[in-house]
């Protein structure tokens, strides 16, 4: 288990507000609007701004802090971007009957990182399941799919995210 | 020409988008006018990225394709090396009894008039000429029932909703589907989106809900995708929207995504994501029925559990309830994962035994080493030793051997399995995705995996421990995720001790 | 609910989740055959049948969750063991709290929580008073068996620094939070969010990680309005008062009634020793039924603050520093001087103030002292400042004087109607009942010239806002009162059988009258016609509707009929007489009704019987053996203009700083300086002491015994918890002061002024003490026709017959805006401190509000170069100050708003000596204003500084 | 005690009553009878008998009907 790092919130993105007003005019009226919004926010800037919050919880009649409660409670909402590249390896059982531990150390002395980590342009984190379990292991670059993760194809993802 | 490739996200994950593109472009080089129609996949997963060639015979099969081998094609495909010949005569897939997923695999999945010309449609169009109070009564005759794991017969389930009185209603479905070893609800949206807005169309007219949602987790965009753009479709051609078909009925529908927590498969803390809520789960009662979105009245129901409504209302609950054994009626499509020769989507009867589907269905372990172990129902079901191959299928004989068959779907592991580490990992992955609300779940979850390191290391106090832990997450938690990690933790403990005792060689 | 170790008088314990009310169920557990309402949990079902099921997310303030899983029950033909909180009664269920299996399984759930908590529980302040140090002990545990893993409370751990740590929060004054502590019960989210409707908390992370969070830096810097619902609600020391850090945990409790607003809370005062420990909200109270704000809860430290001033003194002269003498010289000066003033310039040359901070038996000696012992009906109260037209207005249309509801009445609303009143800062346990209705549905109508939060109430349903200019009350609700008339939506039956027919008639055909229309005024009002019509729709269209107000109706021109207005408006849609409608007046003070009931004005005795009423007098004449002026007196400004004039000469003023608090400083200056007797009677050195003789030192509310009337008619008990600091409590220095000049006086206790009250005034007949202490309160009218109080008023027809409608027309303030003054000044509170900040201003509150600042839109301040923060002049025709600028649009552009907390600042120097037509209550709410940038201070302010120091002087001790 | 105030402060009683149906002189006579100290409706008699400059007519009228002060 890994406590959520801290990292310093980044400054604020440019046309925040603009950016987050027209994100809820797009839902207004919409019942329990709050995760759409917060994908859409994540979307745009790579994570949801705190300095989104306030306006959030006006348009939605919340407090911040049930704002801040739902951002912190899902792992996809995050506060700070993650890195161009995000790779994420499939830790579920599936994976691991076809020797997932073993795809997790190559693919870490690959990139030479450890998952959970953010390096450079990279981040690597777990995923559990992405229903490629008939073809595992299973990993997500980007928004790529990758199944039967094998040598060659770890071999290419470390090319394609050192490029 | 017209050459099938599929647009799975399983096939696209082995490579099926680039065969495509060879496709198209062997085509051109060759001068071959070739209409290629992207389906949903067969389910052989091993085979994908699976080719179909539609021939007089029927479609003829190739795979697994890799670009390289596309060219061959269109030279003499009986003699290509991929070549499998006729699709449905493949034994996997001919073994089957595909109701649910008849389509899956076979139309583009987008393509609304294909759907009506394989027999789309029928159950809907039965439904809105019919009162609610019989729809329901047809879903209850079926001895349909919940699909997600709890098997909840669905017919009760409407018939609350129905009678309860309210402004608004809602359909749920729960298309969160987070269980290791399971696609089909990811196979059915991307393959067959129709029949699933089809079913959640049907319950809505049984019980007076207008509106619906479909809760699908983020893990899949392929399936959300897919499911945006057939509901956009089907709301464009009247199939749902303010007047179902033409009828007095109105059914909206919308497409909502989860954000990385899998405890929102549990009906509850999806009722409260949905709402915008920290995914928690909820005290029952009240039951979501009578108190759920919004605290209204709202049906729950699995991708699966909706999807077959539309099979029963074409075909009537009879030749549904004609299939199956006990009080498992109908067909559970299984999903055959992890270590396994013939990996994929196996739809059938209830009642087939755990044996055949591992061996002579699946074909036994990918790496060829003997079976040792095979969890069922995802990370809170139990490792079944090869001694339980003689299970049948069902939901009263796997919950008789301490077991469930969730979401049907099923991870074989070869001897090289360590059990205490799989042990240990169905209380990390507890302590990862716990919601945190009950105590017993999200203090118990640690503490499990460090009592767990505590066994590797060979302290001897640390085994009744997690005995004891066990059984106050078994029974304190307050949903499936707490209470049922105990199983795959338990099963292991009592099938496979050897893995439990002291090791010498100690972790690394 | 901390309650398991001083069981409080009328002590009832938690029963783990609240009461509901359906048809009874019939179930046994472990046995014992139990009958409840349908609905209620087996953990409260076994509660009434005497079984204590262990838990601890649970408690009967909050709906249960099932976090803990401490509660597990066993039930026959159910499976598992669910929780008894969140599992409901059903008929013939048979439920089992104590088995081997459940035994287990508790030890196995404590195991878990304590292997996450730090074993100090010598050293921490809930030693003793800790539901988890109870559970632990009730379910046997004996071992922890984990080893240290993973844990939130070691600061390190193998030598690295523990990751999952979060250090004590100390930012609130009042209270601490330590996260090492927190058992994660989610119990202090669910009081901020049910209970208090803040949602200030919220759980950060989870699984594991589930952490409290404010969202925010710390306590301090989040929307936490420091209520104490929280650090009620939780079972542990992590979320702890400090003075129980400090001190230690209370060993006697006494319940009493806050002194500072109209709502009037019970709360338990928990001693140790003479020592006050903390004050608890009391769940046994009515009207807050648990539940306290900042103030009440925590605001209780001016009460021993150091200012306090303990021994009488004397001074010939207001430009000679104060002596301090003995009680004896001090009523020995008195009297001297008010017999010399009584010879030279008669009996109507001397007055008094009674308090409304004071109780109903201080208010009516103060009163009969006027008016038995001076001889004059010159008694006035503060009262006249604030809610004197809701006694105008509703005696006039109803027949009394008050609201027509209780507190409990709001859980029936559907619609409430808040106009001129700001709940959430000026009666804030009563908005937070209020909120909890808004959330299950209720709609809302606010007529204010500000946004007020009560329109930010988190998930609020259908609301509207009528930003109406200020002054313009009467307008809005007579254009109200015309879309109701003309498009039919008036209750006819009712008022067919309740209300006068020809005065209906009369008035249905004034406001038909195309001028009243919404589009009408529209102009005049600034709120969009369209607006005006929803909102009377709405209000006409619900169940229950109800009316709530405070000063921003009453305190204007046109005050009273703006009262009239909103009576009209209750009756015209048949809103009086039952649960959840009704008109409420909001009152500001604590005992802003008692000291009216008491017959604090100058036109009518105790019970609100007039002076010229000869009947009335004679009872009192009986009991006091004096003859009675049968004229009115002079109500304050009165007093004050006859000062000038030469003609009024002494002022007894109890706990009421007039100079402060009421309008136009200058005049009220000028009024006092020209008499020569003034006796200030309070806790401080306030302000109107600058200009007194006399000063004699008051007692604060927990000194003393008596009873306070709130908004709701309530009569609470007011108990002593320690001695009068300065030996005498206030209602005894009343009667020395009377028998110094004669009068033989011989209360002994309260009670017996009760006694006098109850024999004299008929509302009043059936009130003793002894029916207090038994029933806890209760709402007059009290007597044998209602010998158990009156909840709700006018259930069967009003008070005074039938009900009166009378024209309400518009009548624009005198006070009007130009080039001069082109702003309109508006005043109100906020949460934390208290009217003039006496108080308030003493206790660690000030960090929330240390000085008053000026709000204004951004447009008007644009114009004006005005930025956030700047200084700028405040100007009327009448005075000027200067304070800091806030930006912000919750005021409407032409708008201006402020707070009167702070003496330096001195709003009251801009406001007027405008007032009610019918009462003179001051027009406080309305004044033409010019804001411009300063660089500080005026000089006015620095002059009165240096004045107000001068005159505080008190000479050294010898 | 300014006549000033005494005179705008009987104004504004009038004001009231002046829209009233009914008893308008009587209604502005009672409220200060009621209300009023014996030496404020002095005041305020006085000034009428000097003429009533800037009293307003119903004032004027109503003054019959106001009690003056009983010698004290």
């Amino acid at each position: 288990m890994s406590v959520a790092a801290v990292t310093a919130p980044p400054a604020p993105p440019a046309h925040l507000a603009e950016t987050v007003a027209a994100v809820l005019a797009a839902h207004a009226g919409r019942e329990g609007a709050l995760l759409p919004i917060l994908h859409d926010l994540q979307a745009e800037f790579g994570y949801v701004p705190g300095e989104s919050y306030d306006a959030i919880a006006a348009a939605l009649r919340l407090s911040r802090a049930e704002v801040a409660g739902v951002v912190g409670f899902y792992h996809d909402f995050r506060a700070a971007p993650a890195a161009r590249h995000v790779i994420k390896l499939c830790r579920a059982e599936a994976c691991q009957a076809m020797g997932g531990a073993a795809t997790q150390a190559r693919l870490e002395r690959a990139l030479g990182m450890k998952l959970g980590e953010t390096q450079g342009n990279v981040t690597l984190e777990a995923v559990y399941c992405l229903g490629l379990c008939a073809c595992a292991p299973a990993a997500m670059v980007g928004d790529r799919l990758v199944g039967r993760l094998d040598d060659s194809a770890i071999e290419a993802i470390a090319e394609e995210v050192r490029a | 020409m017209k050459i099938y490739v599929p647009i799975d996200a399983a096939a696209r994950a082995c490579g099926a988008d680039m065969v495509a593109a060879a496709v198209v472009s062997a085509a051109a080089l060759k001068g071959i006018e070739v209409e290629l129609i992207r389906t949903g996949s067969r389910g052989m997963v091993w085979l994908e990225p699976l080719v179909e060639i539609e021939t007089p015979a029927g479609r003829t099969a190739f795979g697994p394709m890799t670009p390289a081998d596309v060219p061959a094609l269109f030279d003499a495909p009986e003699s290509h090396p991929k070549a499998l010949g006729l699709t449905e005569e493949i034994p996997f897939l001919k073994r089957q009894t595909r109701l649910t997923f008849a389509r899956c695999g076979v139309i583009d999945p987008l393509d609304l008039a294909a759907y009506e010309a394989t027999g789309g449609m029928a159950g809907l169009r039965r439904a809105v000429a019919t009162k609610p109070e019989e729809v329901v009564d047809e879903i209850a005759a079926s001895g349909l029932r919940g699909r997600g794991g709890a098997g909840f017969p669905t017919g009760i389930k409407w018939r609350t909703v129905l009678h309860a009185k309210a402004p608004q209603k809602y359909i749920v479905c729960n298309a969160d589907e987070g269980d290791s070893g399971s696609f089909a609800d990811r196979m059915l949206m991307e393959g067959d989106p129709f029949t699933l807005i089809e079913g959640m169309a049907i319950a809505g007219i049984a019980t007076g809900a207008t509106k619906g949602f479909v809760y699908i987790r983020s893990e899949y965009p392929d399936a959300i995708r897919v499911m945006r753009e057939a509901t956009r479709i089907a709301t464009r051609e009247g199939m749902i929207g303010a007047s179902v078909l033409g009828s007095a009925h109105g059914f909206d529908l919308e497409i909502r995504v989860g954000a990385g927590a899998y405890v929102c498969g549990e009906e509850t803390s999806l009722l409260n994501s949905l709402e915008g809520k920290r995914g928690v789960v909820r005290a029952k009662p009240p039951l979501p029925a009578l108190q759920g979105f919004m605290g209204r009245p709202t049906v729950v129901n699995n991708v699966l559990s909706l999807a077959a409504v539309p099979w029963i209302m074409a075909n009537g609950a009879q030749a549904y309830h004609d299939i199956g054994v006990g009080r498992s009626r109908g067909t559970i499509p299984l999903q055959i994962a992890g270590n396994v020769k013939f990996g994929g989507l196996f739809e059938t009867g209830f009642g087939i035994t755990l044996g055949e589907i591992v061996n002579d269905i699946g074909g036994g372990t990918a790496s060829g080493r003997p079976v040792k172990a095979v969890q069922v129902g995802g990370p809170l079901g139990a490792y079944h030793p090869v001694s339980d191959f003689n299970l049948a299928f069902c939901y009263e004989e796997f919950a008789g051997q301490g077991g469930l068959i969730g979401h049907a779907g099923l991870v074989v592991h070869d001897e090289a399995a360590d059990m205490l580490s799989l042990a240990r990992f169905a209380m990390e992955f507890c302590a990862v995705e716990s919601c945190g609300k009950c105590t017993p779940c999200r203090i118990g979850a640690v503490r499990g995996v460090e009592t767990l390191d505590r066994v590797r290391a060979g302290d001897a106090a640390a085994l009744p421990l997690i005995e004891d832990l066990c059984e106050t997450m078994k029974l304190g938690s307050l949903c499936a995720l707490g209470g049922f990690t105990p199983y795959p933790v338990l099963s292991a403990l009592r099938n496979f001790p050897e893995d439990f005792m002291p090791q010498q060689e100690a972790a690394e | 609910m901390k309650d398991l170790i001083i069981p409080p008088k009328g002590w009832t314990k938690d029963m783990g989740t609240p009461e509901r009310t359906g048809k009874p169920v019939h179930l046994t557990i472990d046995g014992v055959a139990i009958t409840v309402p349908a609905g209620t949990s087996v953990m409260r079902a076994a509660a009434e049948a005497g079984i204590t099921i262990p838990k601890l997310c649970a408690t009967d303030s909050l709906e249960p969750i099932g976090s803990c899983r401490l509660c597990m029950v066993e039930i026959d033909g159910h499976r598992g063991t669910p929780a008894s909180c969140t599992t409901p009664v059903t008929e013939g269920m048979q439920v089992h709290t104590q088995t081997d299996q459940l035994a287990r399984l508790r030890k196995g759930v404590m195991e878990l929580y304590i292997s996450d908590h730090p074993l100090d529980c010598l050293t921490c302040a809930a030693n003793g008073d800790c539901e988890l140090q109870d559970m632990a002990g009730a379910v046997g545990l004996r071992e922890v068996r984990y080893q240290k893993g993973e844990n939130h409370f070691e600061v390190r751990a193998n030598g690295e620094t523990n990751p999952r740590y979060i250090p004590k929060d100390s930012s609130n004054p009042y209270f601490s939070y330590d996260p090492a502590k927190c058992i994660v019960c989610m119990r202090c989210v669910r009081a901020c969010e049910e209970v208090q409707g803040t949602f200030a908390l919220t759980i950060e992370g989870r699984g594991f990680d589930a952490r409290i969070s404010t969202a925010a830096p710390d306590f301090l810097a989040s929307g936490c309005v420091s209520c104490g619902a929280c650090v009620q609600a939780c079972p542990t020391a992590t979320l702890v008062e400090k003075s129980v850090e400090e001190i230690g945990t209370p060993e006697r409790s006494v319940v009493t009634t806050c002194a500072y607003c109209g709502v009037g809370c019970s709360f338990e005062a928990q001693m140790r020793g003479d020592q006050l420990v903390r004050m608890v909200p009391w769940k046994g109270g009515q009207a807050n039924r648990g539940h306290s704000c900042v103030k009440g809860r925590f605001a209780y430290g001016y009460a021993s603050h150091r200012d306090r001033i303990l021994n009488p003194m004397i001074r010939e002269a207001t430009d000679q520093p104060w002596r301090e003498v003995s009680w004896d010289e001090a009523l020995a000066f008195t009297a001297g001087r008010l017999n010399a003033i009584r010879e030279t310039y008669g009996r109507n040359a001397l007055g008094v103030i009674t308090s409304s901070r004071c109780t109903n038996e201080e208010t009516f000696l103060v009163q009969k002292l006027a008016r038995a012992v001076f001889g004059t009906n010159n008694t006035d109260t503060c009262a006249r400042v604030c809610h004197s037209p809701t006694g105008y207005g509703l005696k006039q249309t109803f027949g009394t004087s008050a609201g027509t509801q209780n507190f409990d009445s709001v859980e029936k609303t559907d619609l409430a109607l808040v106009i001129g009143a700001n709940p959430t800062d000026g009666h804030p346990v009563f908005a937070s009942r209020l909120r909890k209705r808004l959330r299950a549905g209720a709609k809302l109508i606010v007529i204010d010239p500000r946004r007020i939060d009560l329109l930010e109430t988190p998930h609020l349903g259908d609301s509207w806002h009528l930003p109406l200019r200020p002054g313009t009350n009467v307008a809005v609700l007579t254009a109200m009162a015309h879309v109701i008339v003309t498009e039919n939506l008036t209750d006819q039956t009712f008022i067919a059988e309740r209300c006068d027919l020809d005065e209906w008639a009369d008035y249905a055909e004034f406001v038909r009258n195309p001028d009243y229309a919404p589009e009408a005024v529209e102009g005049l009002t600034g709120v969009p016609a369209g607006l005006i019509r929803e909102a009377a729709r709405a209000y006409a269209a619900a169940p229950n509707a109800a009316i709530y107000y405070g000063l921003g109706v009453t305190e204007h021109s046109q005050g009273s009929t703006t009262v009239i207005a909103i009576a009209n408006l209750a009756m015209m849609t048949g809103n009086i007489g039952r649960e959840g409608v009704g008109v409420n007046p909001l009152r500001g003070q604590n005992n802003v009704q008692g000291s009216c009931d008491m017959g604090s004005f100058p036109h009518e005795l105790p019970g609100y019987r007039h002076v010229s009423d000869d009947a009335a007098r004679a009872i009192f004449e009986r009991a006091w053996g004096v003859t009675l002026d049968p004229e009115p007196g002079l109500r304050i400004p009165n007093m004050l203009d006859a000062a000038v004039g030469g003609t009024f000469k002494a002022l007894y003023i109890q706990g009421e700083d007039i100079l402060q608090s009421d309008p136009d400083t200058r005049h009220v200056a000028a009024g006092l300086a020209a008499m020569d007797c003034v006796i200030v009677h309070d806790l401080f050195l306030n302000e109107t002491a600058n200009h007194a003789h006399v000063f004699l030192p008051g007692s604060s509310f927990l000194e003393k015994d008596g009873t306070f009337t709130n908004a709701e008619r309530r009569i609470n008990p007011v108990r002593r918890v320690m001695a009068p600091k300065a030996r005498y409590a206030d209602w005894e220095v009343t009667q020395l002061l009377a028998n110094a000049l004669g009068a033989g006086w011989s209360y002994t206790h309260p009670r017996e002024i009760m006694a006098e009250i109850a024999a004299t005034t008929p509302g009043f007949a059936n009130v003793t003490y002894e029916m207090l202490d038994a029933r806890g309160s209760v709402q007059w009218p009290c007597n044998d026709d209602a010998p158990e109080g009156s909840p709700i008023m006018h259930i069967d027809g009003f008070v005074r017959g039938k009900g009166r409608f009378i024209r309400t027309a518009y009548v624009p303030t005198e006070e009007r805006t130009g080039p001069r003054f082109p702003l309109l000044l508006t005043t109100g509170r906020i949460l934390s401190q208290y009217n003039v900040g006496a108080q308030t201003r003493r206790t660690e509150n000030v960090v929330w509000h240390d000085q008053d600042v000026l709000e204004i839109h951004p447009h008007d301040a644009e114009t004006r170069g005005v930025k956030e923060g700047d200084w700028v002049r405040l100007a009327s025709r009448a005075g000027e100050t200067s304070l800091r600028a806030r930006i912000t649009d919750r005021v409407s552009p032409g708008v201006v708003y402020t707070t009167f907390h702070h003496p330096d600042t001195q709003a009251n120097v801009v406001t007027t000596d405008n007032s009610d037509w019918a009462t003179n209550c001051p027009e406080y709410k309305v004044t033409a204003v010019q804001v411009a940038l300063s660089n500080g201070p005026s000089a006015w302010q620095e002059s009165y500084t240096a004045q107000a120091n001068a005159a505080r002087r008190i000479e050294a001790a010898e | 005690m300014t006549e000033n105030k005494l005179v705008r402060m009987a104004n504004q009683i009038a004001t009231f009553f002046e829209i009233q149906p009914s008893d308008r002189a009587a209604n502005v006579a009672a409220h200060i009878n009621d209300n009023w100290s014996p030496p404020m409706r002095a005041g305020l008699l006085d000034h009428v008998a000097q003429g009533g400059d800037g009293l307003s007519p119903l004032v004027l009228e109503a003054a019959a009907m106001i009690r003056p002060a009983r010698a004290s």
